[in-house]
């Protein structure tokens, strides 16, 4: 075992210092966050910037336009755009962390040859339609259908928990093709274009609209925009998620390091940092999020060894969003009457943020089930 | 010894929990027309009607009820005002913020005088709670001295705050065992899994336990028992606790539909998180339990 | 609703105030934990002085012995014994907290004749043959068979978990009659002298032998000894439970708060208390006691109004063993190195038994579902 | 970068697991024959065969081993001493109390200096841990001064200490599953309820968390990097709240039979508290993470 970065990785990750540290200059102020084309323009130039200076995809294959770097180097990335505050992978995120590695894994050549290199270069965005209203949890119930017809699959249904799904061009979309649960089900790649899709905006409990719920009225979508076989469409899905548990974390991870440190400075001005408590509850979450970050080089490693995440996605997840409850709680009884008067609002939304992610992406629930049913056999 | 609702204290509930329901629908913002309905129930003058010191025990189930149904408006303040001065809608400041400026009048007990402000100008702030609007007054507000001792308003204070604190943590184990009766998936109620289950369960007795202490600190106060004061802070404690890990466990029960604005489970947990600020916040009242063990 | 004490409840407080400082002058010194002789001698002496000062079953009607007073003058008797520093209930434990409640609710008039004022007097200690190796938490598929052989039942089985049967002359004993699950099984008196009964003590976790598994081999109970209806005996279970749910643990509370009080003493001493986590950890624990203290009231009005304990009992149990657990984790933490040399041994011992208390009497999973399917209606 | 045990680790692993299943059972207390076999595999003079300063990696991989199969002896305190001096059984004084007090040399380094003491006497103690005997040590004992920086003895102490408690939570998550998949209830094993998958699952997030610091402490020693300090303190905190934590759910899983003494379980979790007090608490390791914050 070694956490030392080869010569090569330090030099990436000079350079790449080297040149935030002039690209951030230029970068504009951050629109609101419910100006939904604005967004996308923030998100997409910075990643097009990223991309002109050959750091998108930094583990991508060269051949779609990727760095083909280690994923050590993508974890560079992603440490060293968060320290210098960069901007955030935002609407490019189903697309470089969902869809874009499943299809790297899954699609075929010319689909590759399409979606990926767009996907870097900020000229894609991705929405993901997998969950239900009435499939969440059991997403294998999914109901949306879709009846092929000549060189189409005519799809009706809705999707829910869309995010971004205003301004993305693409959707990496489920949906029901045969009656066997599991076995009926195919991975399509849906343009948002196409007529027949309406887009309704979910207000969360932040008062934000990150999700949509998507509603598909003969939706033609050609079958030649299918990954994967007719009811294969499981299996692919759960290639998507072994990604979106693997790595798709890391990033916040590194924010709420960010968050933490904000939050003792906080205690630190306002006398709370004397109260042993307080400190000791602020220091266990540091060591938490150590912890997290060893974890998350032992499942890159893992993953870098067997080309794809294992388990060690859902016991970080699992970990983290407790940590993250832990985190906004504290942050909560720390601000106390300041949070009032919307006062350290970015910590209200980090309490409020962890709501959500015990739930996101598999409820903790799920993942219990997960880790106990198939890392440590139990019966189902 | 007898601390369980007698017939009495079932019939005011039952009468608050109907006007609630016909009337204060959970969304309903702070109005005056509401207002008057609620002292026309007689909710601001529990504590006069029952005679000089009393009235706590109804009032503690009154606002038990209140809280189940998430009624806004400065309730608590405009209660411990009735009887001190003549006002229809009273407010607490709190530092320079006050919530629900829009009240007649503001009063301050932080200090060692209570105070009763008629004349003030204030700035609205963006509210951690929608319901719960929030302003910035002043500066340089004065009022008139009360004659009354801050600590003991304090008191009945966060034993009203608690009280509408644990009226959340019940309300909310309702609103989890309903949807997990009705939602389903793997073609089942979700409440049939023992995980959820068990939430609810814990969720249970978070409230039962809070509501235990609360309506004991309530029948406290009104029999001048020696160990009020650190009744009180124990309640308020565990009912502001309560609340907050209720509303987040049945987000959780909820699932997706818990995170959205869609459901009013929401605004269960931003009013349990502004209740658990008002009197003093958890670690205030731990400080205060300690200096009371 | 009040909570205040009627005269003649004042009164009984103070004349059991008086006596027991007279009575607790010449208590001898309790006996080392695993010599259960002198254990039951010393148990069954200081009950003995309870029922000849008219201090005995203060709940329990006088035709049996008892003093006929109120469940809240039982409450006052646990309050003030405790606070003296009184003999624990000990070996009479399961006469009169399970067995004998459960005697006076469905026992034959001759039963309750016969025993009831004998373990009033400390005459007689019974013990609990309930659980089995095979029948836990599942107590329903109990396998210890009863076998009805002219005026007599032939049982053979083994059972675990039997607190005192070392010392006790009666164990109240759950056997299997037919077969169906919940409607084959019998409630017994069975004499701990008949022959083909022997006790072999299990050794706990805290080096002590509360606990026994004991073998029944051919045992002839007179079934003039059965309790309630042949195949009746699951609901008179349920009877004996709702007792030990409902106030089983109101003298262990009061012993809790004890505890946390001079756990509290040694943090002044050791300066631990400057700290001010530790200092709101032990706050939140006298309050959680405080609340707990309270719905113990509530939940013996409402058996006082109804007659038999309510759902409040697993309530009580779910709440008050998690304090206890963190109260033993705190002690831990607090006592530090402390812990290595057997000093404070009874916040050690504290420690441990919580670790029994969200097992013992229904585990806590167990409690759970009772609240979630029988309260909250959840579907099975 | 490569975060996950490679073929010699996997081989060192598999050949101190081998030779604990082999030679020391669970209830193996310390014997001098036993502590030979230990000396022969190499398992006090890693750090010694991998050079200055290195072997903390593979130290801490042993030590897991040595955690998961609860093997008794003085192992952190020996292997602190080796290359300092010459003895074969050494173990810490900590204030006067000693663990396995029957050691040949005691190894003093709380203060400002390390000494070691090799004449003493000592009281014998009711232990918390029967398989860790505990001694009163004195009065007056003196020992002779060794030139080694006491602060970086601790760090390495808490390393390894940590690493033996990771191993703790690790082995009792495989023996609540196996218990939980043999022992039936309701027709089932017990490891089909939810509740006790959940109860395993988090045990599982515990242990892997706390391995994933204490192997990243250990690499960082020997890589001498800047964070190491700060990484053995969240290593050594978080390795013994999982321990403790996991033996107390694994007590809960086996139900009655794990508050027995017939079953190993509670062996696990006294050791797990021992040696949360070792080389500092809980509460002083947070202490110290929030100096390193």
């Amino acid at each position: 075992m070694d956490l030392r970065y080869t010569d090569q990785e330090l030099a990436f990750r000079d350079e790449l210092r080297g040149w935030l540290a002039h690209a951030l200059e230029d970068v504009p102020d951050e629109p609101p966050r419910d100006d939904w084309a604005a967004r996308r323009e923030f998100d997409t130039s910075w990643q097009r910037r990223l991309f002109d200076a050959g750091y998108a995809g930094i583990d991508w294959p060269r051949e779609f336009g990727g760095r083909g770097g280690t994923p050590t180097e993508q974890l560079i990335f992603l440490e060293e755009t968060t320290r210098a505050g960069a901007p955030y992978v935002g609407v490019n995120f189903v697309g470089l962390l969902h869809a874009g590695p499943t299809l790297a894994a899954e699609a075929s050549d010319e689909q590759r040859a399409e979606h990926l290199p767009k996907i870097l270069r900020g000229d894609e965005v991705w929405c993901q339609g997998f969950s239900e209203p009435g499939a969440g949890s059991d997403l294998a119930s999914l109901q949306t259908k879709a009846v092929r017809d000549g060189e189409d699959y005519v799809v009706n249904g809705s999707k829910i928990w869309t995010s971004f799904a205003q301004v993305a061009d693409y959707c990496e979309l489920l949906v029901r093709t045969d009656t066997p649960k599991h076995k009926g089900i195919t991975w399509l790649i849906c343009s948002m274009s196409l007529p027949g899709i309406e887009v309704r905006p979910l207000k969360t409990i932040q008062g934000s609209s990150e999700f949509s719920e998507v509603f598909f009225n003969d939706v033609r979508v050609p079958a030649i925009n299918r990954v994967g076989d007719e009811n294969d469409g499981w299996r692919v899905a759960m290639v998507t998620f072994s990604f979106e548990r693997g790595t798709a974390f890391v990033s916040e991870l590194l924010d709420s390091m960010q968050l933490l440190k904000r939050l003792v400075e906080l205690c630190k001005r306002n006398g709370r940092w004397e109260d042993a408590g307080v400190r000791r509850e602020l220091a266990h979450l540091s060591c938490d999020f150590d912890a997290l970050w060893a974890l998350t080089k032992r499942n890159i490693t893992q993953a870098e060894r067997s080309g794809i995440p294992g388990p060690g996605g859902s016991v970080f997840k699992l970990s983290y969003s407790e940590a993250r409850h832990k985190l906004g709680d504290l942050a909560m009884r720390v601000l106390d009457e300041a949070t009032l008067s919307g006062e350290s609002e970015e910590h209200i939304r980090g309490w409020m943020h962890a709501m959500s992610i015990t739930i996101a992406a598999g409820t903790s629930q799920i993942q219990r089930n997960i880790l106990a049913e198939r890392v440590l056999g139990l019966p189902r | 010894m007898n601390f369980d609702l007698g017939s009495d204290e079932l019939a005011l509930r039952d009468a608050i929990r109907e006007l609630c329901t016909r009337e204060f629908p959970v969304r309903r913002r702070f109005d005056r027309a509401g207002w008057k309905q609620l002292a026309d129930a007689g909710v601001f003058s529990l504590r006069q009607s029952h005679g000089a010191g009393l009235g706590m025990t109804e009032s503690v189930i009154v606002f038990e009820e209140l809280g189940r149904a998430l009624v806004a408006g400065p309730l608590v303040a405009t209660h411990l005002a009735a009887g001190l001065f003549d006002a229809d809608v009273v407010t607490c400041l709190d530092g320079d913020i006050a919530t629900y400026p829009e009240a007649d009048v503001l009063l301050q007990m932080g200090g060692e005088y209570v105070y009763a402000i008629e004349q003030f100008d204030f700035t609205p702030l963006e509210p951690l709670d929608p319901l719960t609007p929030v302003g910035r007054v002043g500066p340089g507000v004065a009022g008139s001295r009360l004659d009354v001792d801050p600590r003991q308003l304090q008191g009945l204070g966060a034993a009203l705050t608690a009280a509408l604190s644990s009226g959340i943590a019940s309300r909310t184990v309702e609103l989890a065992v309903e949807y997990a009766k009705e939602r389903t998936q793997f073609d089942k109620p979700i409440g049939s899994f023992q995980a959820v289950k068990h939430m609810c369960a814990d969720m249970f007795v978070r409230a039962e336990v809070a509501r235990a202490a609360i309506d004991a600190a309530g029948v406290m106060l009104d029999e001048h028992h020696d160990d009020v004061a650190r009744a009180v802070t124990g309640a308020k404690l565990l009912a502001s606790e309560a609340a907050i890990a209720n509303c987040k466990t049945c987000i959780q029960v909820f699932g997706g539909m818990g995170f959205t604005w869609e459901v009013d489970v929401h605004l269960y947990l931003k009013r349990a998180a502004v209740l658990a600020t008002q009197f003093g916040g958890v670690d205030h009242q731990a400080e205060l339990a300690a200096s009371r063990i």
